[in-house]
């Protein structure tokens, strides 16, 4: 088991718990920057599988523009899950 | 509040019933990484084994998305202009006076300022180099369209939507369906093919930098332009 | 004219450039930006028409998008499924006809030209669709019409126009998700994208990711095509968006889910043993949406709803078609896909000129309307009847070979469910006749109509006479969908 | 091949098809609009996940051909699905972003039971209500 192969195992690890963070969180704003944490543990995924283009794409786009929109509207419609 | 609860729970074991299945089909593909999977020893490996002197770029992925399956992107283009379309039509571009955004304190407000030109250099960076590095016409446009919501971010928003006029806001963002447009039918004469890039070098090169250009400054308008909208600071 | 090939590509991107440019030049001249949509519009109609004569005369091509040969690029293809095409640029274009004073009423006139960009994209997105032979391009055709119909749906000024076209979003999003993650498990198992070259290489990789691929995209596009279990998102958001919308959703995009259908089936198609099960859950979830349907639309009050779930019973009768497998059935599907398309356009537009000449959408309402706008009720009462299969009419071809099918495969059950829902059809259609004709008025503004603008009648009485015309011309219709079926099912009985 | 090894080396097929439950998961049961947004975008970037992972190869280089650079590639493909994928998913949770804002003006929520129950009164008058 490489260094490497064991990083890819803890970063898989981390978006799964990102995942059911989310699904357990009652707080929005929360759960944008979990998905935001998500976005980029999946960035640095794809970094390693060979797919540099997609791993600054969803870097940028993932952990950036859709977070940003997330919290906008949040900040808007209201904080808590009932 | 128990027929909510049932309905989770019910849920909950229909989509623990679809993991068997799902899982048990994934696990029959060949495993990943394989090098002799047909995953690369199909199309792949003829973009790979063609890639440079057929594609025209050295980054193989830029290569597909804009001379072999041109017409993805095309409609990819157009998705992200009809997004901001359809913003438009339901959220309106009246500017929503009445909420207050905090002014963020002055430092953040410096350190963006002076971010701002580094970002947009670095991602004219990656929409002019997309040939020869990771990076090309999308990744440049999210970029740009991320600085356009940290600028808006500092400024409270509608100094930056107010920077040009809507007009040209709306001409910016169709760049990237416009240019694309353009090129394609431009492969008619050249290629005889719509959507053909010429396989003479210097003027493919040429093409394809127009190409990355304006799908960067599409794509980074029409991001922006999300941004005003659901922030309610879109110029009326 | 010669066969000129580039007019394949051009008949998706044309209306999508038209609509991008509409709110370039016209942002703030509604009726300008209206005859710009009208032209572009017919524009591809022509050069649809002329792909379809190309096509009669010269049997199905393909092109490949920027000289790259299928496995490199992008293979168009156009075969008798895709020459659905051209009904999808006439309607499409009646439709905008229609919207004229329509959407002035309905819709805020700084909207009014983003309205008219989003219908260019919507047809442009459908053309695309129907005509690529790749997976994955038609995946990016299909977010394209999606996004598309997720707006105009929510361009109604109701407040609950919103929340439909949400429900419809997600549900869209999650059967755009799965005919991806097949593509990516299609990929993963032949290497390639383009339907033909996955479909000889689909054997290579054993049954199981096959049926996996299978049941994803058999779900991803009964799900956008509204089959049974998976319908609810329909009738909220047909009923709530604006009149020429609801036409264009229910006579157009729905039958994009049925085209993919189809497509899926040319994709399997070398694996029986898979797509048994398959064709078999399609006749059945078809025999209830089609019995549900019929139901649900009888009890509803409101017009557009009634005729919304009507759209479900006719996917289900499709679908019941397209599972039964024999010769007869397969073709009766396929013309009743485009003679639904006709019926429901017409029906939803003369709705639509009801309720923007009396503002009123209750059947019970509507009570001695014939007097008032005798066109506009003689429209719907004819279209109406052509809705229930009665023999010269248009509805009746499709349903008459699915019900011959019926019997060739030997399943008289869903015989019998058909005639059930046939006589369901019928019983709500003579419900609205009796309410416009043989009642007395209930409603001032009935009593006060009068007949809409020749702009928007002139496109109902195209497509009532098409009630009739398609009914008449059943036969040549049938044969030239024939030749489909050998490719879809491989040896038919 | 025996289980065990065969589990270990798809791993990466299995967490994507987990992400992609978990995130159905949030979708259908959260009552929030928001966090079903949420939600659908976790869904997607799992397919976009196991879509990259299909293009993977051992210890293989990216799909840039610079000088020097030998080895197995990574299949480029994939890497043109996904980032195509991406926006489309940026273009969907926008419209959603924005409905949902139009949601919570004229119907005053954004959780669906309060939305539902605001619907049932005034359902006497249809969906369409009077106006056209």
């Amino acid at each position: 088991m490489s260094p490497i192969e064991l990083l890819d195992l803890v970063l898989l690890a981390l978006l799964l718990t990102c995942a059911i963070g989310i699904a357990r969180l009652k707080d929005l704003a929360a759960c944008a920057i979990l998905f935001s944490a998500y976005s980029f543990i999946l960035c640095l995924v794809w970094a390693h599988r060979g797919a540099p283009d997609v791993a600054m794409t969803e870097a940028a786009v993932g952990a950036g523009i859709t977070t940003v929109l997330f919290l906008t509207v949040i900040s808007r419609v209201g904080r808590r899950e009932k | 509040m128990n027929a909510w609860r049932t309905g989770r729970i019910l849920t909950t074991v229909l989509i623990g019933a679809l993991a068997v299945p799902l899982m048990y089909g994934v696990l029959h593909l060949p495993p990943p990484g394989q090098a002799d999977a047909p995953a690369h020893s199909n199309v792949s490996a003829k973009y790979i084994e063609h890639g440079a002197e057929h594609g025209g770029s050295e980054n193989l992925v830029t290569g597909v998305l804009l001379n072999y399956r041109a017409l993805d992107t095309f409609g990819e283009v157009l998705v992200i202009f009809t997004a901001w379309l359809a913003v438009a039509a339901v959220a309106g571009t009246a500017r929503q006076t009445g909420h207050e955004s905090t002014p963020p304190s002055p430092i953040v407000d410096y350190v963006i300022r002076m971010l701002a030109p580094f970002i947009a250099v670095f991602a004219l960076f990656v929409i002019v180099n997309g040939h020869v590095l990771p990076g090309g016409g999308f990744q440049g446009g999210v970029l740009l369209g991320a600085m356009l919501i940290l600028l808006s971010l500092a400024h409270g928003g509608e100094p930056v939507a107010d920077v040009v006029s809507l007009r040209t806001w709306i001409w910016l963002r169709a760049a990237g369906v416009l240019v694309f447009a353009l090129v394609a039918l431009l492969g008619l004469p050249l290629t005889g093919y719509l959507f053909g890039l010429p396989t003479d070098p210097t003027l493919r090169h040429a093409l394809m930098i127009v190409l990355e250009l304006g799908i960067g400054i599409g794509g980074g308008a029409v991001l922006g332009g999300l941004y005003f909208s659901i922030a309610g600071v879109e110029r009326s | 004219m010669t066969h000129w090939p580039h007019w394949l590509p051009l008949v998706a991107a044309l209306p999508m450039v038209g609509g991008v440019l509409t709110p370039l030049l016209f942002r703030s001249r509604p009726s300008l930006a209206w005859a710009w949509a009208v032209s572009i519009a017919s524009v591809t109609t022509l050069a649809s028409s002329a792909l379809l004569l190309t096509l009669v005369g010269s049997g199905p091509f393909s092109y490949a998008v920027g000289g790259w040969l299928p496995d490199y690029g992008i293979e168009l293809q156009f075969d008798p499924v895709s020459a659905l095409i051209s009904p999808v640029c006439i309607i499409g274009l009646l439709s905008l006809i229609f919207s004229r004073r329509y959407v002035e009423r309905s819709i805020d006139p700084k909207k009014v030209s983003f309205f008219y960009a989003l219908v260019l994209v919507n047809l442009g997105g459908l053309n695309g669709f129907m005509m690529t032979g790749d997976l994955f391009n038609m995946f990016v055709f299909m977010e394209i019409f999606s996004v598309s119909a997720y707006a105009l749906v929510a361009t109604a000024r109701e407040p609950i126009a919103a929340l439909a076209a949400f429900k419809y979003l997600l549900m869209g999003a999650l059967s755009s998700l799965l005919v991806l993650f097949s593509a990516g498990v299609v990929f993963a198992m032949t290497g390639t994208l383009n339907i033909a070259d996955a479909a000889s290489r689909m054997d290579v990789a054993g049954p199981m990711p096959a049926a996996l691929a299978l049941a994803a995209l058999a779900t991803g596009f009964a799900v956008k095509a509204a089959l049974f279990p998976v319908h609810f998102w329909l009738p909220d958001a047909h009923a709530a968006a604006p009149a020429p919308v609801s036409a264009i959703l229910s006579a157009l995009v729905v039958k994009a889910g049925v085209v993919g259908m189809l497509r899926t089936l040319e994709l399997f198609a070398g694996a029986e043993q898979l797509l048994q099960p398959l064709l078999t859950s399609l006749v059945w979830l078809g025999a209830l949406g089609a019995l549900g349907g019929a139901l649900m639309a009888l009890v509803q009050r409101d017009i557009k709803l009634m005729l919304a779930y009507s759209t479900v019973a006719n996917i289900g009768y499709i679908f019941i078609g397209l599972g039964l497998a024999t010769a007869s059935a397969a073709t009766g599907a396929m013309a009743h896909t485009l003679n639904h398309a006709v019926i429901k356009s017409a029906l939803f537009l003369a709705a639509g000129a009801i309720i923007h000449r009396t503002g009123l959408r209750h059947i019970d309402d509507l009570r001695g309307l014939a007097r008032r706008m005798p066109v506009t009720s003689f429209a719907m009462a004819f279209a109406l009847v052509s809705l229930s299969g009665v023999p010269p009419m248009a509805g009746f071809v499709g349903k008459w070979q699915i019900a011959v099918g019926a019997l060739q495969a030997g399943r008289p059950a869903v015989l019998a469910v058909m005639i059930i829902a046939g006589l369901i059809v019928l019983a709500f259609s003579v419900r609205v006749i009796n309410a416009l004709y043989f009642r007395p008025p209930s409603r001032i503004s009935v009593a006060s109509a009068t007949e809409v603008p020749l702009s928007m009648l002139l496109p109902i009485a195209i497509l009532t006479a098409g009630c009739l015309g398609l009914g008449m011309t059943g036969q040549p219709v049938l044969e030239f969908v024939a030749p489909v079926i050998k490719n879809l099912y491989g040896a038919v009985p | 091949m025996n289980a065990a090894t065969s589990v270990f080396s798809h791993i990466d097929y299995l967490v994507a098809v987990a992400l992609f439950l978990s995130g159905a998961w949030i979708l259908l049961t959260s009552n929030n609009l928001v966090k079903k947004i949420i939600g659908l975008n976790v869904m997607e970037t799992s397919v976009f996940a196991f879509i990259v992972t299909t293009g993977m190869i051992d210890d293989g280089a990216p799909p840039l051909l610079a000088a020097g650079v030998e080895g197995p590639f990574a299949s480029p493909l994939p890497h043109a699905l996904v980032l195509t994928g991406i926006v489309v998913a940026v273009s969907v949770t926008s419209l959603a972003l924005v409905l949902v804002l139009r949601i919570k003006a004229e119907l005053g929520s954004v959780e669906l039971d309060e939305i539902e129950s605001v619907g049932e009164h005034d359902d006497s008058a249809g969906p369409g209500g009077g106006s056209g």
